[in-house]
């Protein structure tokens, strides 16, 4: 009965974890992990439908980390913006400087 | 409060020297000297006090505490001293009050070196007056640091090397001896780090732990002694060091190892020493033999005297072997004291020709004998007493050990390490013939001037007590006696 | 029909709510001053962390609190749960985020020029959300608080706009920061299946109930466990999640290095010990439970040992050293916290609390030493013993410290946990295999001082002289005095702070036998 | 008197020490103190003496104890026997005639005084040897004799024959000492104590088992074998004539080499419990005495020659005493102890007369080496004479000392046909490089007419002793002259008294072969109608073995001394390379890896380095190229650590087809894929830049 639910929570954390893991460009790097944050969330809200029926906390979980999320995709952005006003590109490889 | 005020004042003229204007190097010098008196008189106070009137029986005296430190950790404030700790302390305040003297020529950095200086004492001190593991460990560590400082910033060519190879060999050892302390606190019951309880706490511990403690002990201790094969940090510690760390080094540090094992890991294991004193002993004729050999092959003066410490504290280490003899353990007590003497007056001597010639090759040197004939006549004497000529302190140790040890140990062992007496002969005779003896090259040392009266008077307490401790052994013996029976007797459980 | 509110106890929030409203009140006056008071802002920061404090001592004592005699208890409908570490690790917090912004007044002086505000508010916002997360009860409370803490650091490590470095760490620490939330949530979200509740001590019973029955329950808890320690190893910077933490340290401002390398990874400690030692408790154990946390930390402690200690030889850059040392530090605390007796979490908060004193003075001294020399490279520090002696014996201080010298602080804090491990590894053989956690422990802890001597080598032992001459601020000097009398008043007479952190312990349910 | 006989050492120590601390600028007054206190410790002495006389089977003693220790005392006293006044005397006798000759002998040397200290700190120890009353005090002095005979004989150390000779003397005698350490030891153990008279009556008791006896009577002697120049420890007393020639007259000749003989006499005791170990005493003496005898007939330096004589002697008396110890032990009677200890009475006047008047002719000719003396009896009136009553004596002619003391050491040795033999071949041995020495340097032409126009006889102060001594040399024997009832064979002995009886035969035939040696030396010699080269060249293969005194120097080089110093560098190429260079990570393997040095920041290489240095540097290194510098390498790092993690923990029996399952799945996947992706996108660059800013 679950299952569907999970696997495409799955799917989706995988497809996050993918674009997050391979991506070049930031902005898909942050779309990316949007898309995680929202694996999660169906995972949150299928457990509490399907398990857990007494009470809303899986969904109020799911709507806070929406909230977070959408601050941390704008603290994300700016710091994209701060990546475009120095290298004029958006590039992962541009913040490669620091090693070792 | 005797004993604090050993511990505290060292720490307290610290502090004062701190706050010295740094460009007064006199003021600083003088301040720093006067301070260490102080401690070196409270440890012949105490010396001549418990010989007096303290030495008939086994028990600490002087006791302070066990007051609660860290309650929560069951840590005490626990000092105390015994017969075989106030000879040390003796020594130590001696031997830092010489070595300050000796200091009067650092002209870099003046006013940390003395304070670096006070520190360690108060540390050294520490260590031989604790009664508490956890205050033990702290003193033990404590002095790292400053001697750390000491080798590093006023040594030689190769100090850097030299002060981290110490810091990180010694700290190497603490740390097996940090894990063997929490062993026997979580498996005292009640938990506990008072030696005096954890010496009735350690042969109930099981076997197997037993011989775990004692090796972490035996690592621990083992590397400041230094026994072969962990004595590599010592040449290079000892020879890039200035003179009166040196001293210090040889004089006091290396005691520590062996009074330590004395107070701490062999009366509290005497099941595991049982098992392994015969490679301990092996251990420490190896020392005997081949320290001697290797100061034998050394070129450059201060390494040979070096290495003849590592031979030196072979003898220790035989004698702790032969732990079922008082003799031996006496010998052990009188090596630990005559060798700080006899080494400690040979480094200040080195020091002397070092400051004056700049080198200290042996090959560099020849007939000084006719041009600096006080220093020669002192040297000379010293190294006499190095290779335990009769007279000298060194040889009632040696005697006693070998009579000692001949009893306890295997024959064959010991008869080997006799043979490190004809062996320190041989290096210190050839020393003394390549410097002193032979043709004198005017062209090179016209210039060198005898020894001076400051210097005279740094190594001319060490020079009586040599002799008076080979004259007349029997204070120091009869200081020692009942403790070493008790000591004696813990072992033989 | 009646409705009636929960008791929100709000006076046991004081300190947050009041840290929170000072924090928009240093933004807003940043403004109103036309920024044009260089220290004022920064003093009134400061401020408000003291009154912060004072405020929390009040309430911790019960005065503020009507009607109880201390400030534990719950409220805020069971979200916000004060105890003992909570408040332990608010002191914490509060002391962090003061020694931070005390060594940030160079910086705000001559980089942030048009911020200063920002700077400072978000330093004590992140603060807030590191309380609230040390007081939370439940994982949405805990998430909250944690976000709370990281997302103003995200942009505290991006604050220098103009510098590619401090851009650089900003990007890493937020990629690899929302990454490994995302982690964590998705952790969160299993354990959530499991238990039903996001209660913490409702979780442990659902669980310990589930765990009876269900045997099938490995693999999500696996995925669980797994990816919670790495969301919150990102946190304490616990290899194999540690390396955005030089890159950062090493890019951003050395102040926010500094508050990451204490503040957050005190944050996470928190986090750490409430999910799994309080939670998930029933699995810590691999004879209980074949998914245990226990030895999986365990390995990464000892990863962390290692390659913290190691690594750290190699740097040449002191803020990536301090990077390192930290992971390794890390570790350390990791020993602690596997060690689950009454000595465990209180060796923890002892270990904090003494490397918070060190390393923020370290810290404190690196910046210092690059507001006026712009440089951070161990070799700058050459010969600076003769030209600025006070810098130079405070930072041995605190390297010492950090290496466990004693009697320092760092010492003692090295000496509990090993403690609490072998004491654990003693009383039972089940245990024995935190043996070789000490035993790693102290052979890396050797290493270790190779590198806080190498700085100390550079300072002392060089014949020539530093051409840098080191002049102080006053916060400086005060961060720096805190960091040194902590040091050694800590290491010498910690008796009331081990009190202190023995009711962490206690509060967990670890009541000595 | 004899209850402040431990005034008799500390005299000589006071004068050391005033010399030393306070008269060392005034010599001459330094050398007058010194003589005065070795002329009243003769006195002390001779008064004794004279006392034991009266009271021989009740020895005086008395000890004070140094340690005391449980089952560990160790004493200082003094014992007084005949054994002991005797030798008191003989000490204090020689000692006063040779510092009185150095008045003149040292006379314009730089370091005049501190001859005189050392003179007296020998004496000091010499004296304190004789009156010990127990092991441990007799080895405290036995070293300090040793130490002083360094000095003495390095005391010219400019030179580099002295410099190495006292160190040759010392390290030599030292291992001698060391068997003697490690007899104490047994005796320490086994007796229980060290009092002489304890350890003897416990001997004698039957206690102790005889193996045990048997090797502590050896590990003593080894003592007396090395300070007695005893083969094969003897090499080191040719060289130790490199001193002054008083020091060589005192000390080795007629006291300090003795005191092997002393200890040995001393130790009888324990000697007579164990035929195997007087068996030994009494072949190495003989090998000795015959060895050194023999190599004294072709050397060329009139002290080495002296010097082999008194190896030679010494073994003579030590071969008497094993002899006796021999036949006692098997329970006969045997002159060998009197015969011993008289013949070291004896010898010490005649040879120490012998080395002053070599002294004499050194101080007159400027040379050692009799090839360039001859005719020196012409200038010197009283060396001369007394040079040659001295050899008289050492070849046994009657009725002189030697004779008297030669002969009841044949008389010893008479029951053994081998040592009867070799007995008298030494004897004629001695007799012949005796004379050779005296026809070569006082008769005849002068061979260096240069060196003989120059020669004069030595001042009075110098020549006094001389004649002193001479006369020593003929009286003392009279002591023990076999006729007389209460002579020295009642007076020193061990065990029973022996009543010598005189042997008409013994004494003719010893009396004919030296005579005879004699003879053939004024053949050789004074007449030469035997061509001594022409016998050199006869007999070519032995001349060289024996001029090169069997080549023991060099043996020991190359068997003793070359291997131990080689073993030496290797222990501290092992010392520095091997247990260093483990521990420190082979500092070379370090500079070889150049390629990689770019890491290597220059405190590395300034040679910080610590336990395991190398390893964990290189650790440091690997674990440092995990830090790309990527952060979507860390994320991945974090995905691929987190399913390495989660298989760590997986067990494949909860598997089952479910939503879980396939999670795992698609995270596993995926992350395999992105890894793929990634892993060729990530760029290994070599360098960064160094600093931190920008």
């Amino acid at each position: 009965m679950m299952l569907p639910y999970l696997a495409l929570a799955a799917i989706l954390f995988s497809i996050g974890l993918f674009g997050v893991l391979t991506r070049r460009n930031t902005i898909g790097i942050l779309m990316s992990l949007e898309l995680m944050f929202n694996a999660v969330n169906i995972n949150f809200v299928t457990f509490n439908k399907f398990i857990w029926t007494d009470g809303l906390v899986g969904q109020m979980f799911a709507i806070f980390i929406v909230v977070v999320a959408a601050a941390e995709a704008v603290v994300g952005l700016a710091i994209v913006l701060l990546l475009y006003r120095n290298w004029q590109g958006i590039d992962t490889d541009h913040v490669s400087v620091m090693k070792w | 409060m005797i004993l604090s005020s050993l511990v505290a004042v060292p720490l307290l003229g610290m502090i004062i020297v701190m706050f010295l204007p740094k460009d007064k190097f006199n003021a600083i010098r003088w301040t720093s000297l006067l301070i260490s008196v102080v401690p070196m008189v409270v440890s012949m106070w105490i010396t001549w006090d418990y010989f007096f009137n303290l030495s008939g029986t086994s028990a600490l005296a002087y006791v302070e505490g066990p007051y609660d430190w860290i309650p929560s950790l069951n840590i005490q404030y626990y000092l105390g001293v015994d017969g075989i700790s106030v000879p040390m302390l003796f020594l130590t305040g001696l031997l830092s009050t010489l070595s300050l003297l000796a200091s009067f020529g650092i002209n870099n950095r003046v006013k940390e070196y003395f304070a670096f200086f006070l520190l360690l004492e108060a540390g050294m001190m520490g260590v031989f007056v604790a009664l508490d593991f956890f205050l033990f460990y702290v003193f033990w560590e404590i002095m790292l640091v400053p001697m750390y400082f000491l080798i590093g910033v006023w040594g030689g060519p190769r100090k850097e090397y030299a002060a981290i190879k110490f810091f990180l060999y010694t700290l190497f050892g603490s740390i097996f001896m940090l894990v063997a302390i929490l062993i026997m606190y979580f498996t005292s019951e009640p938990h506990s780090l008072n030696m005096v309880i954890l010496l009735d706490h350690g042969p109930t511990m099981s076997h197997t732990l037993q011989m775990v403690c004692f090796i972490f002990f035996f690592i621990a201790f083992a590397i400041k002694v230094p026994v072969w094969p962990f004595h590599t940090w010592l040449p290079d510690a000892h020879v890039e060091a200035p003179t009166a760390v040196s001293v210090i080094l040889a004089g006091v540090l290396l005691k520590m190892g062996t009074y330590a094992m004395l107070r701490i890991s062999w009366p509290m294991f005497p099941q595991a020493l049982r098992d392994l004193s015969f490679w301990i002993a092996i251990l420490g004729v190896i020392a005997i033999i081949y320290g001697a050999l290797v100061s034998m092959a050394q070129k450059d003066l201060k390494k040979l005297v070096a290495y003849s410490s590592v031979s030196h504290m072979g003898y220790c280490m035989m004698a702790l072997a032969a732990f079922s003899s008082v003799s031996a353990i006496a010998g052990c007590m009188f090596q630990m004291v005559s060798h700080g003497l006899i080494t400690g007056a040979l480094f200040l001597l080195v020091g002397v020709i070092y400051d004056r010639a700049h080198t200290r090759e042996i090959a560099a040197f020849g007939g000084l004998g006719a041009k600096i004939p006080v220093y020669t006549g002192i040297m000379v004497m010293f190294s006499m007493a190095a290779l335990g000529l009769p007279g000298m302190s060194g040889f009632v140790s040696e005697f006693m050990i070998f009579v000692g040890a001949f009893g306890a140990l295997n024959k064959v062992l010991v008869g080997i390490s006799v043979l490190g007496v004809v062996l320190g002969a041989t290096y210190m005779l050839r020393m003394v013939q390549k410097i002193f003896l032979g043709e004198f090259n005017m062209a090179k040392w016209g210039g060198l001037t005898d020894i001076n009266l400051r210097e005279i008077i740094s190594v001319a307490p060490l020079a009586v007590l040599t002799v008076a401790i080979g004259v007349y052994p029997k204070p120091l013996t009869e200081l020692m006696t009942a403790t070493l029976e008790n000591l004696v007797s813990l072992m033989a459980r | 029909m009646e409705f009636k509110l929960p008791d929100y106890n709000l006076w046991l929030m004081l300190p947050e709510l009041f840290l929170f409203v000072w924090a928009l009140l240093v933004f807003t006056f940043d403004l109103v001053t036309k920024r044009k008071k260089e220290s004022a802002v920064g003093y009134s920061a400061l401020l408000g962390l003291l009154l912060t404090g004072l405020i929390l001592a009040l309430v911790w004592t019960g005065v503020l609190v009507p009607g109880k005699a201390n400030g534990y208890g719950s409220g805020f409908g069971n979200m916000f749960y004060n105890d003992a570490m909570a408040l332990f690790f608010k002191i914490i917090f509060l002391g962090a985020a003061f020694m931070a912004i005390g060594s940030s007044f160079g910086i705000t002086r001559q980089k942030i020029v048009n911020h200063r505000g920002e700077f400072y508010g978000l330093i004590l916002l992140s603060t807030v959300g590191m309380m609230f997360l040390s007081s939370s009860n439940e994982l949405l409370s805990l998430y909250i608080g944690l976000e709370l803490t990281t997302i103003p650091l995200f942009v505290l490590a991006a604050f220098f706009k103009d510098n590619k470095l401090s851009v650089e760490a900003g990007m890493k620490y937020f990629v690899i920061g929302a990454f490994s939330s995302a982690l964590l949530l998705y952790g969160l979200s299993f354990l959530y299946g499991l238990s039903g509740t996001t209660e913490i001590v409702q979780m442990k019973i659902n669980l310990g109930l589930v765990h009876a029955t269900i045997r099938d329950i490995g693999v999500i808890l696996i995925m669980g466990v797994v990816m919670m320690v790495a969301g919150i190893g990102f946190k304490l910077a616990l290899p194999p999640f540690h390396q955005w933490a030089p890159d950062v340290y090493e890019g951003s401002p050395t102040p926010i290095a500094a508050f990451l390398s204490v503040g957050s990874k005190a944050a996470g400690l928190v986090a750490f010990a409430k999910i799994f030692v309080n939670g998930l408790i029933v699995f810590y154990d691999p004879l209980q439970a074949p998914n245990d946390w226990g030895t999986l930390v365990g390995v990464i402690a000892v990863l962390a040992m290692v390659i913290g200690n190691v690594v750290a030889i190699r740097q040449s850059n002191i803020k990536r050293m301090l990077a390192y040392s930290s992971i390794a530090q890390a570790g350390y605390i990791m020993i602690g916290m596997v060690s689950l007796n009454e000595h465990g979490l209180a060796s923890v908060g002892y270990y904090i609390f003494a490397y918070m004193f060190a390393n923020m003075g370290a810290f404190a001294a690196v910046a210092i030493f690059e507001d006026k020399t712009g440089s951070c490279q161990i070799e700058s520090y050459r010969g600076l013993a003769k030209s600025s002696p006070f810098l130079s014996v405070t930072l041995a201080v605190f390297l010492l410290s950090l290496a466990g010298i004693p009697p320092l602080a760092g010492f003692l804090a090295k000496y509990k946990v090993f403690a609490a491990a072998i004491s654990m590894a003693t009383a039972d053989a089940d245990y024995s295999w935190l043996y070789w956690l000490v035993g790693v422990g102290l052979l890396t802890a050797v290493f270790s001082l190779f590198y806080y001597a190498n700085v100390i080598k550079q300072m002392f032992f060089s014949t020539e002289d530093s051409p840098y001459k080191i002049k102080f601020a006053l916060p400086s000097l005060v961060v720096l005095l805190m960091g040194l009398v902590g040091v050694f008043w800590f290491g010498i007479f910690p008796e009331p702070v081990l009190d202190l952190a023995s009711d962490i312990s206690a509060a967990f349910g670890f009541l000595p036998r | 008197m004899t209850e402040y006989t431990f005034l008799i050492p500390l005299l000589p120590l006071f004068a050391f020490i005033m010399i030393v601390f306070f008269t060392r600028w005034k010599e001459m007054f330094s050398a007058l103190l010194s003589i005065a206190m070795i002329l009243a410790a003769w006195v002390m002495s001779v008064v004794i003496l004279i006392e034991t006389l009266g009271r021989i089977d009740e020895p005086f003693q008395w000890a004070y104890k140094f340690v005391n220790l449980p089952n560990f005392v160790l004493e200082i006293g003094t014992l007084v026997d005949p054994l002991t006044a005797v030798m008191l005397v003989v000490v204090t006798t020689v000692g006063a005639c040779v510092e009185i000759y150095s008045v003149g002998y040292m006379h314009n040397d730089p370091r005049f005084s501190r001859f005189f200290a050392y003179l007296s700190l020998f004496l000091f120890s010499m004296l304190g040897l004789v009156v010990a009353n127990n092991f441990f005090m007799i080895f405290i002095f036995w070293e300090l004799v040793g130490l002083t005979s360094y000095l003495l004989i390095g005391f010219w150390f400019e030179k580099k024959s002295a410099a190495d000779a006292c160190k040759k003397a010392f390290i030599t005698t030292r291992v001698g000492d060391l068997g003697f350490l490690v007899g104490l030891f047994m005796i320490g153990i086994y007796f229980g104590t060290f009092n002489y008279g304890g350890v003897f009556e416990i001997a004698g008791s039957g206690v102790i088992p005889a193996g045990i006896l048997t090797a502590a009577a050896i590990f003593v002697f080894c003592g007396a074998v090395g300070k007695s120049a005893q083969w094969p420890l003897h090499v080191w007393l040719p060289d130790a004539m490199e001193g002054p020639t008083p020091v060589s007259a005192l000390i080795h000749a007629a006291t300090m080499v003795a005191a092997g003989v002393y200890l040995v006499a001393r130790s009888m005791p324990l000697f007579v419990t164990s035929a195997e170990a007087s068996l030994v005493v009494a072949i190495i003496g003989l090998i000795t005495s015959f060895m050194a005898a023999s190599i004294g007939l072709v050397q060329n330096d009139i002290k080495r020659i002296l010097a082999y004589s008194t190896v030679s002697q010494l073994g003579y008396m030590i071969m008497a005493l094993g002899l006796y110890g021999y036949d006692t032990a098997q329970g006969h009677h045997s002159p060998g102890f009197y015969a011993g200890t008289f013949h070291l009475m004896t010898h010490a006047f005649f040879k120490g007369l012998l080395f002053l008047g070599a002294g004499s002719v050194i101080h007159a000719v400027h040379t050692n080496d009799i090839q360039e003396m001859g005719g020196l009896a012409r200038k010197m009136k009283l060396t001369a004479p007394t040079f040659m009553i001295a050899s008289l004596s050492i070849a046994g002619i009657f009725p002189l000392s030697g004779f008297w003391s030669k002969d009841e050491i044949v008389a010893a040795a008479s029951h053994y046909p081998i040592f009867l033999i070799g007995t008298l071949a030494i004897a004629f041995m001695t007799a012949f490089y005796m004379w050779r020495l005296c026809f070569l340097t006082f008769f005849g032409e002068p061979r260096d007419q240069h060196r003989f126009d120059h020669a004069h006889e030595s001042p009075k102060n110098m020549t006094y002793p001389l004649v002193f001594l001479a006369v020593l040399s003929i009286c003392a024997g009279w002591v023990g002259l076999p006729w007389i009832h209460k002579g020295f064979a009642t007076f020193v002995y061990h065990g029973e008294a022996y009543e010598p009886h005189a042997n008409y035969l013994l004494m003719a035939i010893s009396l004919i072969v030296g005579l005879s040696g004699i003879y053939l030396a004024y053949l050789m010699y004074y007449k030469k109608s035997i061509s001594a080269d022409a016998m050199a060249e006869k007999f070519k293969g032995l001349y060289k073995l024996l001029y090169n005194k069997y080549y023991f120097d060099e043996i020991y080089q190359k068997v003793v001394i070359d291997p131990v110093m080689a073993f030496a560098g290797l222990m501290w190429k092992f010392d520095a390379n091997v247990i260093d260079g483990a521990v420190n990570g082979t500092g070379w393997l370090t500079i070889k890896w150049s390629d990689i040095k770019e890491w290597f920041d220059t405190w590395i290489v300034d040679g910080a380095v610590n336990g395991c240095g190398w390893v964990v540097r290189q650790g440091a290194n690997i674990l440092r190229f995990m830090q790309t510098g990527s952060m979507q390498f860390y994320a991945l790092f974090i995905a691929v650590l987190v399913v390495l993690f989660g298989l760590y923990k997986f067990e494949v029996k909860f598997l089952k087809i479910g939503w879980p399952t396939v999670t795992i799945i698609f995270i596993l996947g995926v992350t395999l894929l992105a890894l793929l992706t990634r892993i060729t996108q990530i760029k290994f660059k070599a360098n960064r830049r160094t600093d931190g800013e920008e």
